[in-house]
């Protein structure tokens, strides 16, 4: 890979980078977008449909997705990791290391014969593990880019992969490569992680097979999903009787998380709608301190599911054990009327916050707040930027927020990054020169 | 986009029709009521199609890719694909069209999602025999479409921004800095809006006047940014990238020289809106001190007209009304919100002197001095109740419905938030003073805002939940009573036990409502949604933009927003209109109304039914030593309704990509029996 | 019918000692984590919230108070660190400047100096009355009760139970009728159980949860952190308990012995001597108890100890200066001449047991008072069903 | 070893010098392909006939429901075994009509 310049690198190709860079793209600068995995889209792109229209998530974020690989002012980085930052004068130095794929990106063609060929199957991610792929696979099929990755820690190097493949893309010689990218600015968009599932013992430590997190759940709904259906992944049953713990890894200090993750309740209420459609007979109750639905649509998101049958109970869920068909058992406290209660659900869903995802902010150098994510100085005046000049934050890198506020949230970034931008623009080069105008 | 090269338009008509059709799963959302698989077969039966296939999304970048492949490999010369409304993704594959180098015109969109599976979802077999229908239509149409140009046309780059509160400023200067002038009207007399009512606001508590002055200086600083103050958006025309604006400027009434005499010599008094109408000030006024024109202005709407007095001598202060025009080629709406103003009764509103407002409240507390007690209608506050969800979150049949038959059922976000800041501040600056929030849910989601509620608690506020069917009831305290007002509620903690509270204040957080706006509403030709609040296009594709080209939305009038969120917005629409702008041109949909000359005879009907300036005009031509009159379209001011379509007695005009003869084709096709389809196939 | 709100009670219970109380969001989670809880008896999160609103009465007059063996399981997994365990431990103690007599025992939890002073002075005025009264010192064995009067000891012991059986029965009736009001129950609902008749409540209050400590025992273990079973909640309490109780045995079979003719008080005995024997025994299992019990709240070793009263401690050291100094005694006992210390021990010793006797309503110690009524009440649970019934239909 | 190095060398040689330096994680791996050789194979071989539950597989084969489910999910995606109705609120699985031997 060669060095190169650009005027912005966005970091992390979730629904917020790609959004930031298509916006930078559009007006014209270059951007280089560079994310850890294999493939763009981030958390989005595995999320069944999205409230509260309940449009299909694919259909949001894949063509997302692909305008973003097909942007001529936009240089796609993945399966990269930051290395080094370093200040320089017309902005910032950074240091990418390319991870083998053990795939010649540019002979890989995505037709997955490697995939169907490869032996070992191991958990796939981007079903929370508990689906499989192969050690070597395409992601997932909606990808981008479509090119195959190998999982070396999980390869026995039987060769049959690099056998079948038509273009002899596979090569396993392949080493780390570092290059050099110098931009002007950069656009955080590290995004999030949820609070590990293990987090509370009280709730199972994460040892309870129908005790899933809420992405799971996101998967099970998604017509990619593991299992096609919903299920629960303890024995495969067909769930009749379903219940969410509301704040589950957020506003408590018993786990270090004190803020509201401000996404969960939403995404509660619209699980229970779409599980609702897929398996009608179903029973759904959700566990609540407080409801937020303070979005636009959203309150009446959530007295649409009142009327669905969703059952809405006010009361913090304390612990969850199981009984001896692996049901998993809820010990809650009905604070509207003063009953302590233990119900018996076929399948629960923790409603799981957000933390920050590790990684960048270091490399940055960029101080955190007191929720660890990346802290803001001026959130009433100027709320994507960060301590350091010429470096911008957006999306769930500043902060837990939902994929409206995180798509608005990018286009300030962008804003904010080309005003920046034109500010210091040092006789380098500007935006593309416009074209002739064409009258009709 | 920036350019993207239309190459390939030049398909012949006699080219033989190759048509691939494309029917999505949607990701479920169709194929999980419509067999997708036998609707592809039937299609694929059809004349003309050379392929059909069905996948998962054929939005995403594998999907396209297949596309692109068959129109590469196969030849494909029109592409009909079934999925999603057009309105998500028309674009998108228009975009793949064009990459594999067919004209993005030859491609047809048949909406199977919003009209067929979601609004079928229990009939599977009828559901697969729409969509086969929908789409033989949609075949039927692609067969004769002919490949066109869009419309490009030069863009102002030059923005209106539509309302001089925070999100207005802060747009207005993102725009600017992107190199687009900016235009920014505001209706009163002053800059800032909403903003300087407040006084510190969360969660850094700043404060809310020194942040608005800092954005104000920079405003004004800013050489290609214009205000006009007093002035309101009389009259518009034109287009994205292209809008006639008028707009009337009302008088300062007063000039520098004089300014000082005249508000000595001003003894008429009025309402003070700043401060909700508690107190009084005269009719030449300045809303705060720092505001910003600092110049006073005089208020036209209540001034009695009566001359003043100046150094002895009348002088008359009169509004000249004058009119300014301009040209934009985008235009921001951030016209902010109202107060939700409670009715007479509401809570004791308007009946009960204790009863006030959270925004009066608050300028009520800036009005008491440091060190002061909190006194209010005569008495001293000792127990204060603020009630949350005023004006949000009402429910039909439990609220009374406001004058447009409308509750508010959305949450109005701010005001839970709002609140605790505001009670945390008057444990701090009265320590005596004890407080109840009464409350359905406390809603402190933003980043920060927990800690707000956990420092309401730790100031030991107390909370007591009701339920919104059961609201609480404000009354006038029986004679003799501790205190004069009472407070009943059932409270959800504690087992729905009626409780009641003796207090001598009582505060209504209202929630927001949006401006009065239907004047703009109707002249930009935008929508509202049903909460009343101006409505963006996509709430995830497009979440600034309104379905109309060309206007972007900022701020509160789009919906409950804090500060923070304002800005987050307005920055983004910021960069929505740089996208649109910067490149200095814009690019319209060929969909507008062509005329067929070899029939057109010149009736003038199209000219009178249509509805659009500019769009159609009857010219005279020579030809053949004879003058002819016919329509001639001006492609920019049309906006291909088809009115002129249904006046021609001729049927010499259509609207491209929209031609009569399609529509027939379509109608044939849907109409046709099913076993006719087959019939056909065979 | 509607209660107005007082919104002093809770600040009066912070300064009981309900630290962080404030903070409580009623989102439930202490009640449904609590072991004791169950579905008639919710605590803690509904006496907070009567706190919160300033129902006095339901407070005080709740049973629920006494249920709680304060474990620590809620503050331990309080979102909000909002410490109910510690509430309820400062309600129940603002339960016992209630429900005694004059408020005494306002002093010794609210106030340390002057709780501690008074004690003091209690202890010093009992010293300098037996001194006063003190008799020959035998210097060839301990001759104690020639050194103090048997009679004189036996009868001031007689009159400070007669004093406290007086005064908790006066704070038991106190409880009962504030119970009864907030219920809605008659005070003969009390005696007349209609399912469970009332022996066999008392039996379930007194035998089996008190002395046995049922619940305390199946419920009140954590069970997360795996303790040696000797350093358990429920195994140091109840050797602190029986300890005690073994002495209490011990003194009372010696005083009947006495009567019976059998042997007389103070007269010497070999180790092995039946009462001499549970005596020692029960003393090793007290000291045993009480010095755990020490050392865990001076260490604040757990959420449930993360905070003392100073009822807390006047109580766990009076039981430990009475234990110690019996100890002492004994060795003296044994050992060869009479040691001279003993005679003052003794004095000491006595002293110190009789302030613990008189401070039992209003220290600490008073829950063995109000946790047996509570747990008769809630033997006869039928009866005393909440007839409040829940405002919301589910 | 660099690119040249590859071409110089046989395949198979180079397969076994990479081999050799991914030596733990190849033997890690090849245990791990024997337990999923031998699961697929005692799977595959309870449900080639009759179809069944995730519940009555693991019990035939005596490894806990969850593992074997994980197991169908991936047969079920890779094509190895396919859904064939439900008993009660359970799916049964049974194994695709094998193309190969």
């Amino acid at each position: 890979m060669e060095n190169f310049n650009v005027d912005t690198l966005v970091i992390g190709g979730g629904i917020a980078g790609m959004q930031a860079a298509l916006d930078l793209a559009d007006q014209g600068f270059q951007t280089a977008l560079v994310d850890h995995e294999p493939t763009i889209g981030g958390k989005m792109i595995t999320l069944s449909k999205v409230f509260p229209t309940l449009d299909c998530c694919s259909c949001i974020t894949t063509p997302k997705m692909s305008s973003v690989a097909h942007h001529p002012n936009i240089q796609l980085l993945t399966y990269c990791d930051l290395q080094s930052i370093q200040e320089s004068d017309s902005g910032f130095r950074v240091a990418i290391v390319q991870k083998p794929r053990y795939v010649d990106a540019h002979k890989c063609t995505g037709c997955r014969k490697c995939e169907y060929e490869c032996p070992i199957l191991i958990p796939n991610p981007y079903d929370r593990g508990l689906g499989a792929y192969h050690a070597i696979r395409v992601p997932f099929s909606t990808a981008v880019p479509q090119t195959a990755v190998l999982d070396m820690d999980n390869c026995i190097l039987c060769g049959k992969c690099e056998k079948v493949c038509p273009t002899q893309a596979v090569t396993f010689t392949q080493k780390p490569e570092t290059f050099e990218v110098q931009t002007r600015t950069i656009v955080l968009a590290s995004g999030f992680e949820l609070t590990p599932l293990e987090a509370k013992k009280e709730y199972g430590g994460g040892l309870l097979h129908n005790v899933i997190d809420p992405l799971m759940m996101e998967r099970f709904l998604a017509p990619t999903g593991p299992y096609g259906r919903v299920l629960r992944p303890g024995d495969g049953k067909e769930p009749t009787s379903i219940a969410y713990v509301q704040c589950a890894g957020s506003r408590d200090q018993s786990l270090g998380v004190e803020y509201c993750s401000r996404v969960c309740c939403m995404y509660a209420i619209k699980q229970a709608m779409l599980i609702s459609g897929a398996l009608p007979m179903a029973e759904i109750t959700i566990y609540y301190m407080d409801i937020r639905t303070f979005g636009k649509g959203y309150e009446q998101f959530y007295q649409n599911a009142q009327a669905m049958g969703v059952e809405f109970i006010r009361g913090k869920v304390a612990a969850i054990h199981e009984d001896d068909q692996q049901n998993p058992v809820v010990k809650v406290e009905l604070t509207e009327d003063g009953r302590v209660v233990e119900r018996t659900h076929d399948l629960v869903v923790l409603s799981l916050g957000m933390v920050p995802s590790p990684g960048s902010a270091g490399i940055l150098e960029l101080p955190l707040g007191d929720d660890k994510f990346i802290s803001v100085p001026a959130p009433n005046a100027r709320p994507c930027h960060t301590t350091r000049p010429g470096i911008f934050v957006t999306g769930t890198a500043m902060g837990p927020m939902d994929i409206v506020d995180s798509i608005i949230s990018a286009s300030s970034a962008a804003a904010a990054t080309s005003a920046y931008i034109r500010a210091h623009q040092n006789g380098q080069a500007s935006p593309k020169p416009q074209e002739e105008a064409v009258y009709a | 986009m920036p350019e993207k090269k239309i190459s390939n338009n030049e398909t012949p008509s006699s080219e033989k029709v190759r048509v691939g059709v494309y029917t999505c799963h949607c990701g479920g959302n169709i194929s999980h009521v419509v067999q997708c698989e036998r609707v592809a077969k039937m299609l694929g039966k059809m004349p003309d199609v050379v392929i059909a296939r069905t996948d998962p999304s054929f939005c995403s970048d594998s999907g396209q890719a297949v596309i692109e492949q068959d129109i590469k490999e196969l030849g494909i010369n029109r592409v009909v694909i079934g999925a999603c409304a057009p309105s998500l993704h028309e674009q998108t594959f228009r975009n793949t069209v064009t990459r594999a180098g067919l004209n993005p015109y030859l491609y047809h969109h048949v909406g199977i999602r919003e009209q067929d599976s979601w609004v079928h979802p229990n009939d599977p077999e009828g559901a697969t025999d729409k969509a086969i229908r929908l789409m033989a239509a949609g075949l039927a149409k692609a067969r004769l479409l002919t490949p066109l140009d869009p419309i490009r046309l030069k863009a102002e780059k030059h923005t209106l921004v539509i309302g001089g509160g925070v999100a207005g400023l802060r747009a207005a200067l993102d725009i600017a800095h992107q190199g687009i002038r900016v235009t920014l009207v505001e209706k009163s007399p002053f800059l800032g809006g909403r903003m300087p009512q407040l006084e510190s606001v969360f969660p850094t508590d700043e404060e809310a006047r020194q942040l608005l002055n800092k954005l104000i200086q920079e405003v004004t600083a800013e050489e290609s940014i214009k205000i006009i103050t007093q002035a309101e958006v009389t009259g518009l025309s034109g287009y994205v990238g292209n809008y006639n604006i008028s707009l009337t400027q009302h008088s300062r009434g007063v000039d520098g020289v004089t300014t000082e005499a005249l508000m000595a010599a001003c003894t008429q008094e009025t309402p003070d809106e700043f401060n909700y109408n508690l107190t009084q000030r005269k009719v030449i006024y300045q809303p705060y001190p720092g505001c910003y024109p600092p110049t006073p202005a005089v208020d036209w709407e209540h001034y009695d007209g009566k001359p003043l007095q100046v150094n002895g001598k009348p002088f008359h202060l009169k509004d000249e009304p004058h009119n300014i025009e301009l040209t934009v080629g985008a235009i921001v709406m951030a016209t902010g919100f109202d107060p939700y103003e409670p009715r007479q009764g509401e809570y004791g509103y308007d009946q009960i002197p204790e009863v006030v407002t959270l925004p009066q409240l608050i300028r009520i507390l800036s009005r008491i001095p440091k060190g002061e007690p909190l006194t209010w209608n005569g008495h001293a506050v000792r127990d204060l109740v603020l009630i949350h969800c005023v004006g949000s979150r009402e429910l039909d049949g439990v609220n009374q419905p406001q004058a447009d038959g409308q509750v508010n059922n959305y949450c109005s976000r701010v005001c839970c938030t709002a609140s605790l800041h505001t009670a945390i501040d008057m444990r701090q600056r009265f320590p005596n003073l004890n407080i109840y929030e009464l409350y359905q849910d406390i809603r402190t989601y933003g980043r920060g805002h927990e800690e707000i509620y956990r420092r309401a608690q730790n100031a030991m506020v107390r909370f007591v939940r009701y339920h919104g069917t059961e609201l609480p009831e404000v009354l006038p305290a029986p004679a003799g009573d501790t205190h004069p007002v009472l407070v009943r509620v059932k409270d959800y903690l504690t087992r729905g036990k009626e409780i009641e509270m003796g207090v001598d204040m009582v505060v209504l957080a209202v929630g927001m409502m949006p401006r009065q706006i239907d004047d703009l509403v109707k002249m930009l030709k935008i929508s509202r949604g049903t909460d009343r609040f101006l409505l963006e296009a996509h709430p995830k594709l497009r979440p600034v933009e309104m379905s109309v080209r060309g206007i972007v939305l900022a701020g509160t009038a789009q919906g409950p927003m804090n500060i923070q969120e304002s800005l987050s917005a307005a920055s983004a629409a910021a960069a929505k209109v740089a996208v649109l702008l910067g490149q200095g041109q814009v690019e319209l949909p060929p969909f507008v109304a062509r005329v067929d000359e070899s029939k057109c005879n010149g009736t003038g009907a199209c000219v009178e039914a249509c509805r659009e300036e500019g769009a159609i005009a009857m010219q005279t031509f020579k030809e053949n030593g004879r003058e002819i009159r016919r329509a001639v379209i001006t492609p920019a001011n049309c906006t291909g309704c088809g009115a002129c379509v249904g006046a021609c007695p001729n049927r010499a005009i259509d609207v491209q990509a929209w031609t009569l003869g399609q529509y027939e084709a379509m109608v044939d096709a849907i109409t046709m029996e099913i076993p006719a389809i087959l019939e056909n196939v065979s | 019918m509607t209660q107005r709100v007082d919104p002093n009670i809770l600040t009066e219970l912070k300064a009981f000692g309900a630290m962080g109380i404030e903070k409580c969001t009623n989102c439930g989670n202490c009640t449904a984590i609590c072991p004791m809880a169950s579905e008639d008896e919710h605590f803690p999160r509904y006496m907070i919230r009567l706190a919160q609103i300033g129902m006095k009465d339901e407070l005080l007059g709740s049973k629920e108070l006494w249920l709680c063996y304060n474990c620590g399981d809620c503050s331990e997994t309080c979102p909000q660190q909002a410490e109910p365990a510690n509430f309820m431990a400062a309600a129940r103690c603002y339960a016992v400047t209630h429900f005694a007599p004059l408020k005494i025992g306002y002093l010794f939890c609210r106030t340390p100096l002057l709780g501690g002073f008074i004690t003091v002075l209690m202890v010093l005025f009992f010293g300098i009355f037996f001194y006063g009264e003190r008799q020959t010192v035998a210097t060839d064995s301990l001759k104690l009760f020639h050194f103090i009067p048997r009679d004189l000891v036996h009868n001031a012991g007689l009159a400070a139970m007669i004093l406290i059986g007086l005064v908790s029965l006066m704070t038991i009736f106190t409880m009962l009728v504030r119970i009864a009001r907030v219920n809605n129950l008659s005070f003969r609902n009390f005696f007349n159980g209609t399912r469970m008749n009332w022996v066999q409540a008392f039996w379930e209050a007194v035998v089996v949860q008190s002395l046995a400590q049922k619940r305390y025992r199946e419920k009140c273990e954590p069970s997360q952190n795996s303790v040696k079973w000797y350093f358990s909640k429920w195994f140091v309490h109840a050797a602190t308990m029986w300890g005690f109780l073994g002495l209490l045995l011990a003194t009372a079979l010696n005083f009947l012995l006495d009567i019976l003719g059998v042997k007389a008080t103070g007269t010497f005995v070999p180790l092995w001597y039946p009462t001499r024997l549970i005596g020692t025994l029960s003393g090793l299992l007290f000291m045993y108890g009480v010095m755990v019990l020490l050392v865990k709240r001076w260490r604040s070793a757990d959420k449930a100890h993360s905070f003392s009263r100073p009822s807390d401690w006047i109580f766990l050291i009076l039981l430990w200066l009475s234990g110690m100094t019996g100890f002492i005694i004994e060795i003296a006992l044994y050992l060869p001449g009479a040691p001279l210390w003993g005679y003052w021990m003794f004095i000491f010793h006595m002293a110190v047991s009789l302030v613990l006797l008189l401070l039992l309503p209003f220290t600490k110690f008073a829950h063995a008072i109000y946790r047996i009524v509570a747990l008769y009440v809630h033997a006869l649970k039928p009866v005393a069903k909440p007839v409040t019934a829940p405002a919301s239909a589910d | 070893m660099s690119d040249e190095q590859v071409s110089n060398v046989s395949r198979g040689e180079m397969l076994k010098s990479l081999r050799e330096m991914h030596a733990a994680s190849v033997e890690q791996t090849q245990a791990l392909l024997r337990e999923q050789k031998q699961m697929q194979q005692s799977i595959c071989q309870i449900i080639r006939e009759t179809p069944k539950t995730v519940p009555e597989i693991a019990a035939e084969i005596g490894k806990p429901s969850h593992e074997v489910l994980w197991y169908i999910a991936a047969f079920k995606k890779y094509g190895i075994v396919v859904e064939t109705g439900k008993c009660g609120d359970y799916p049964l699985y049974q194994r695709a009509k094998e193309t190969q031997a």
